[in-house]
């Protein structure tokens, strides 16, 4: 199994699509984060006092899915959060050793 | 006979000399409660109470770090019923009061709990019981202005400290000099509703107390921005309608005095907020909400000890000058001497307070409040306003600097760097916004 | 003929007591409008409908769970809405009019619908519009402050049934024993601003629904902390600011009563707050923001009844009396008995209404309400004061724990668990914060 | 002569209308100052301001999403600031002068800067300076309403040109045609606080700037549901406490005729709120918080220009009419033809007016306004009504067009889609709520 | 080691077990996050629209452990919160490879 | 490739090295947490009720970095946020198997 994390822009997460029968995903969790990257970052000026906001708005997404199903959602994402423009983010994959429903105590596969 | 007279109407006093052949006949006359000028005072005394809380309490509030909105809206707040009881235990006694041979000066402890102050004691044409509670509110306000200087810093207990005894030492005495009979308002310095007693007074407070705290922990390398100008908006909104009861209730009266106070009052506010906003929209390519509202506080800074002085189109000029100069105090001037004034209680309040009372010199008008300015030929109306300023610079410096060292001595004046750091809601209230 | 003029002039009617001499006289000099009294009340009317919106809605809404915060607003608003409807329908018939045979208990409903009140009809020195409107305001804040004690578990619709005919089975009856010619205003019971009629009312109410409703979920498990006082800061200053007209409006008139009681209850405010603050910075070793605010309303609810008759020195003790009392009541006493007054409707109306009313009984001065209390050597007025609670608390506790049985037996009162949990905002509303 | 007085004397005129035979008499009479009546007014003129600042900034601004809510909060306090400086300029003059031979269609530049207005100058029993700001607060108000119309999209300079120009050449006539002596008013329109002159007026022009902006990005895809009712609601309390000095300020006066719009003010209010709630508890299975501040504010709107004219039981009526008018403009209308009126300022302000322009022809009583309505057999009021409506929008609908399309094409109406996504709070201001 | 990844419902998590000594979990780092899985979210109407409102308020709680602890854990976990209604969210759990306390710089099992 | 995760002070951000050509660090994501560990947390009263905030704020950065960089960034994250006191917090290092740039659809190296 694998635990894929996405960095999207925050208007694009509606794009993204939401875990349905047929594209693989079962479950997906998002939470509000800010980045830095290429993408810098801007200025905002309060009488006089220039503050660097190095930090922008993204969202973070999460979902763990069947090693089968890797290239399939990678690409759903990156197809629907992508812009063209600079600080579209990153999709990462990390190795997930194990998945327990709480409801069910179901594990593995069953359980994502 | 006059004097007595004088020290009980306040600031009407001050139009009173004006008019001074006429003096002896109104105050005959007033000596009845007329109910349409009591409930505009009752109605101002509400107003400006509203200035501070709310009003004062979330524009400061917005413009601080999430970590210390609470104390800083406790400021405000704490002010308000310190002031109060402080007010009424010897403030306005010292304010208000004869003080016999000191007169010039303060106006001694004979008033002390208001123990001459019956119920139907009038002042003018008001319950004098009205008069005291409006000027209560005054005394409630310049000390929470300056709570701006030493903002996200200072320790609950020394502000508490602090304000009391200035309250006490430094506003009752400048406002007995300007409006109780003192020798400010008998060298004719035109202050109406309070530039140079309140914002002047407040403002060079309040720098010198941005000077004795030192600048926030921090400062240069953090991100110091307003965590939500929501609220700052809120409060300059409330306190642009509630001076409307600070200016145009310092005529104690309804009628044409406060009518004209009311109507200039808007003008130059709102030319003051445009003034800021073009200059901030022509140097720094955006118009700022916190510039319109702080313009905006700039103008009412400004017109205060003008408003029962000048026209219309006085007003108008005075806000756009006072804009600009507002623009400068909050930005250019603080980041030359690089003083922390956090939320530009001096950048606004003294530099916006020390331009209006000029400006009044300037644009007065004798058919307006009885007093020609340099526009109208009277070119020491300008020196006797500097006077005014001076004075009131002088005193509340030394006064403001030598209570800050007393208290930094006994009780120190800042929270600890880890306190300040982690933030003051927690550490000196205890809560946080959740 | 006294009576009608009684029962029209309300509240006047308890001054009048004292001047009973001089009552058929100014019932005839009365039959004029007074355009400065009219101001006032017409002012007043707006203040005491800013306490309840936004005031109260946000003193209340800042100090429930983030869940929960649109649904405790809502409560504030729908009451508003109600209870305007409700007065105009019967409730003020109820309260101010002439109940004939039974006019010791109610007012009856010969003014249904305001069907005597022309636009010409005066009421003293004021219109009759204005007065029913500044009376509706009133009948407004009571109900909402109940909602205080069952915040965050009962039923909208519920809330709704329950605050409709409590207005009318409760609320006007007993507005009517006090004020509007019944039989605790014959016999002399002091409470010139609602004391009893408003906060006692309310907080017992507010007792018996925390009892009957029963205790939020997790209480004592999870934490219940305010989620945002910053909200609360607003809604206390305004509930501050807006009872000048709850107070100084009780004197129906812009004269020297208004200004006195407007005097005694910024005095007595600022002193509950500081008394509040200081013993929660004894005891609990930080001057909590909600401590400074709360003891700020309990302030103001202690002084409510004596407004008219204290003068400020006794103003200065009952506030800082009753700080104390309030904090003792929202804190110790509240635990002592274990009910979930989730906002401490009678942890600080009740507590507070029942001390202010007692020590108006106290402090109460000839010279300034023309009747003595305890210290100047009427004892008697404290047992008067004390039938006056007694009847109320009796009262309003009886019918409001019949109404509470009977509407939970037809409707319920508490959402379910689930919802409970959830939040009341989505489940109730379809509505959240974002 | 009687012209005079009448361009003076504002919408008092349009009362006088109906005795018109006492009209000489206390035109006499009024040439002196009323200090109860200048109470009010000056009580009056801070209430109107404070619906726009912090009300209305308050109300629109809870209801956008995060990113644009300083953005919407900034419109309605830049909008105060210019539209101040305008009507001094300009806007009073063209509104309330006496235009000579083009008196029925505008007021002329004859009192430019207020050059006519002395320090004494008189309006009826009030200074002309207190009636000149109180208008102004009108001439405030009606641009800010329109902001909602176009509400996260448009450029704040091509708002700040578009609303200047409005106010002078679509609002200050239009005031002029219906109180200034202009030919609605002659023609016996009944709009007692602006049902035509603001609202209709208002809502109109936001329908044209809906249509001519086209859609918010994303409508239809993304959740563009409010991102804080929190305020909104606060913005609604103000705007209902605010409402009390629009209304029954409109009396100019602290009379009968100021306590009878009150008290119906209220009433229609509340009706017209529980109306909307009802219907949505039934349509849409919860009573939202947004539905009960909505149909609050449609039941302000319609009974402006009737509350003059009606008696309670008539406000009752035409409030619950007026929330399920509203109710319906809100909702299905707007989605029948599609157009992104952001906030509803036609679907609550255009269509609330037009109902509350036509119900004020139905249930207008001679016994309080001096002229009957429909019900009491006047049917032909209607249709003076409907005159003022059909006037109001064909004008301001054409001359709002005509303006947005030049600034249009001059400068442009949008900001770039990809700052609209981003939000407008930093694109156009530079801020962010942090 | 092991990185334990919970997404629960918000109010449950008061009874999930905090360190302890006994119980094998030396620090736990929580946050507010949104999800989507069975249960699918609900829908808000403000002035006649419609909005769904796809994502629903969870927590997610994320604990460096030993990997000897990891049943132990997981179960602590899915006991505490679990309801047994829909929605109540997942246990996930991915390999480890290095911790460091900043304080100290310990590093490995001293660290978590 | 690694994903770093450290859970450290809040207002230890500032120092905390933000991407530069030079620092092996290409991009950072962070967001609001709350954390629990030796550092306990505290209490607040409220009109006589005590409430124990078990959670104090702490800051979450994640970075994708390439394994050669890991002692540096590492060391870097721990010397900035470092302040000697309890609470300092904590960086985790878990294995990276994939990372996308969504712009470009560049993988691997090419994308953190
Ligand atoms: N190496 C990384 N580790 C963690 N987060 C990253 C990394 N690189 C980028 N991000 C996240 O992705 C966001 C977009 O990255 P950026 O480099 O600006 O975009 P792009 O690759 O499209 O130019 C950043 O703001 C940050 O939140
Ligand atoms: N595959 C997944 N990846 C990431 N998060 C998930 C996944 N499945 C579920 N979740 C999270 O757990 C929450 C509960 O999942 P859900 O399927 O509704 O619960 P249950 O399994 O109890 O029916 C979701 O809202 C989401 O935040
Ligand atoms: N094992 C762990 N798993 C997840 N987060 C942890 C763990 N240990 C500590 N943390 C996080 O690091 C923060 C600081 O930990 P703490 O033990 O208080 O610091 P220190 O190690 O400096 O004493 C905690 O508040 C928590 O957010």
């Amino acid at each position: 199994m694998k635990y894929i994390i996405g960095i999207i822009k925050p208007h694009r997460l509606d794009p993204v699509p939401t875990p349905t029968a047929e594209n693989g995903i079962e479950g997906i969790t998002v939470s509000e984060v800010k980045g830095h990257g290429r993408q810098k970052g801007h200025s905002e000026i309060y009488r006089g006092a220039e503050y660097q906001v190095s930090f922008l708005p993204k969202v973070k997404i999460e979902m763990a899915i069947d090693e089968t199903r890797e290239d399939e959602v990678v690409s759903a994402i990156t197809g629907s959060a992508g812009t063209g423009k600079i600080g579209d983010g990153k999709v990462f994959v990390l190795p997930l050793e194990s998945a327990v429903r709480i409801r069910t105590c179901e594990t593995g596969k069953q359980a994502i | 006979m006059l004097k007595r007279i004088w020290a009980h109407s306040g600031r009407v006093g001050i139009l009173g000399l004006a008019t001074m052949a006429l003096a002896s006949q109104p105050a005959l006359a007033a000596d009845k409660l007329d109910t349409g000028n009591t409930a505009w005072m009752l109605t101002s005394t509400a107003l400006v109470l509203m200035m501070t809380i709310p009003g004062l309490a979330l524009f400061y509030g917005g413009m601080v770090r999430k970590k210390n909105v609470l104390a800083t809206i406790a400021q405000s707040f704490a002010i308000t019923c310190l002031m109060t009881v402080l007010w009424m235990v010897a403030g306005y006694s010292i304010a208000f009061s004869d003080g016999g041979s000191l007169n010039s000066f303060w106006g001694g402890l004979s008033n002390a709990f208001l123990v001459n102050m019956g119920k139907d004691t009038l002042n003018g044409s008001i319950p004098d019981s009205v008069f005291m509670t409006f000027q209560m509110t005054f005394a409630i306000i310049t000390p929470a202005l300056i709570t701006g200087a030493f903002a996200e810093r200072m320790k609950f207990s020394s502000m508490m400290v602090f304000s009391g005894l200035w309250v006490i030492i430094v506003y009752a005495p400048i406002t007995h000099w300007v409006w109780g009979g003192g020798f400010l308002g008998e060298a004719g310095v035109l202050d109406f509703a309070g530039g140079t007693v309140v914002h002047i007074n407040a403002g060079v407070a309040g720098l010198v107390c941005a000077l004795v705290l030192g600048k926030r922990e921090g400062l240069g390398n953090e991100s110091m921005a307003p965590h939500n100008l929501v609220l700052s908006v809120i409060g300059a909104s409330l306190l642009w309608v509630g001076w409307f009861g600070f200016n145009a209730g310092s005529a104690v009266a309804a009628d044409e005095s406060a009518g004209m106070a009311m109507a200039v009052t808007q003008i130059a506010t709102a030319a003051a907020a445009l003034s800021w906003m073009v200059i901030e929209w022509v140097l720094k390519k955006k118009p700022s909400v916190l510039g319109l509202i702080s313009g905006a506080v700039g103008g009412l800074v400004a017109v205060t000890p003008a408003s029962g002085f000048v026209d219309p189109s006085g007003a108008l000029m005075l806000g756009l000058i006072a804009g600009a100069i507002c623009y400068w105090g909050a930005t250019s001037l603080k980041n030359m001497f690089g003083y922390d004034d956090s939320l530009d209680a001096f950048g606004i309040h003294g530099v916006g307070g020390i331009a209006g009372a000029l400006l009044t010199g300037v644009f007065a008008k004798s058919a307006i409040g009885g007093t020609a300015g340099l526009l109208e030929g009277n070119a020491g109306q300008v020196l006797i306003q500097l006077e005014g300023i001076v004075a009131t610079i002088a005193y509340s410096a030394i006064v403001t600097f030598v209570l800050l060292k007393i208290i930094g001595a006994v009780m120190g004046l800042r929270v600890s760097r880890e306190e300040e750091i982690e933030g003051l809601d927690y550490n000196e209230h205890g809560e946080t916004v959740h």
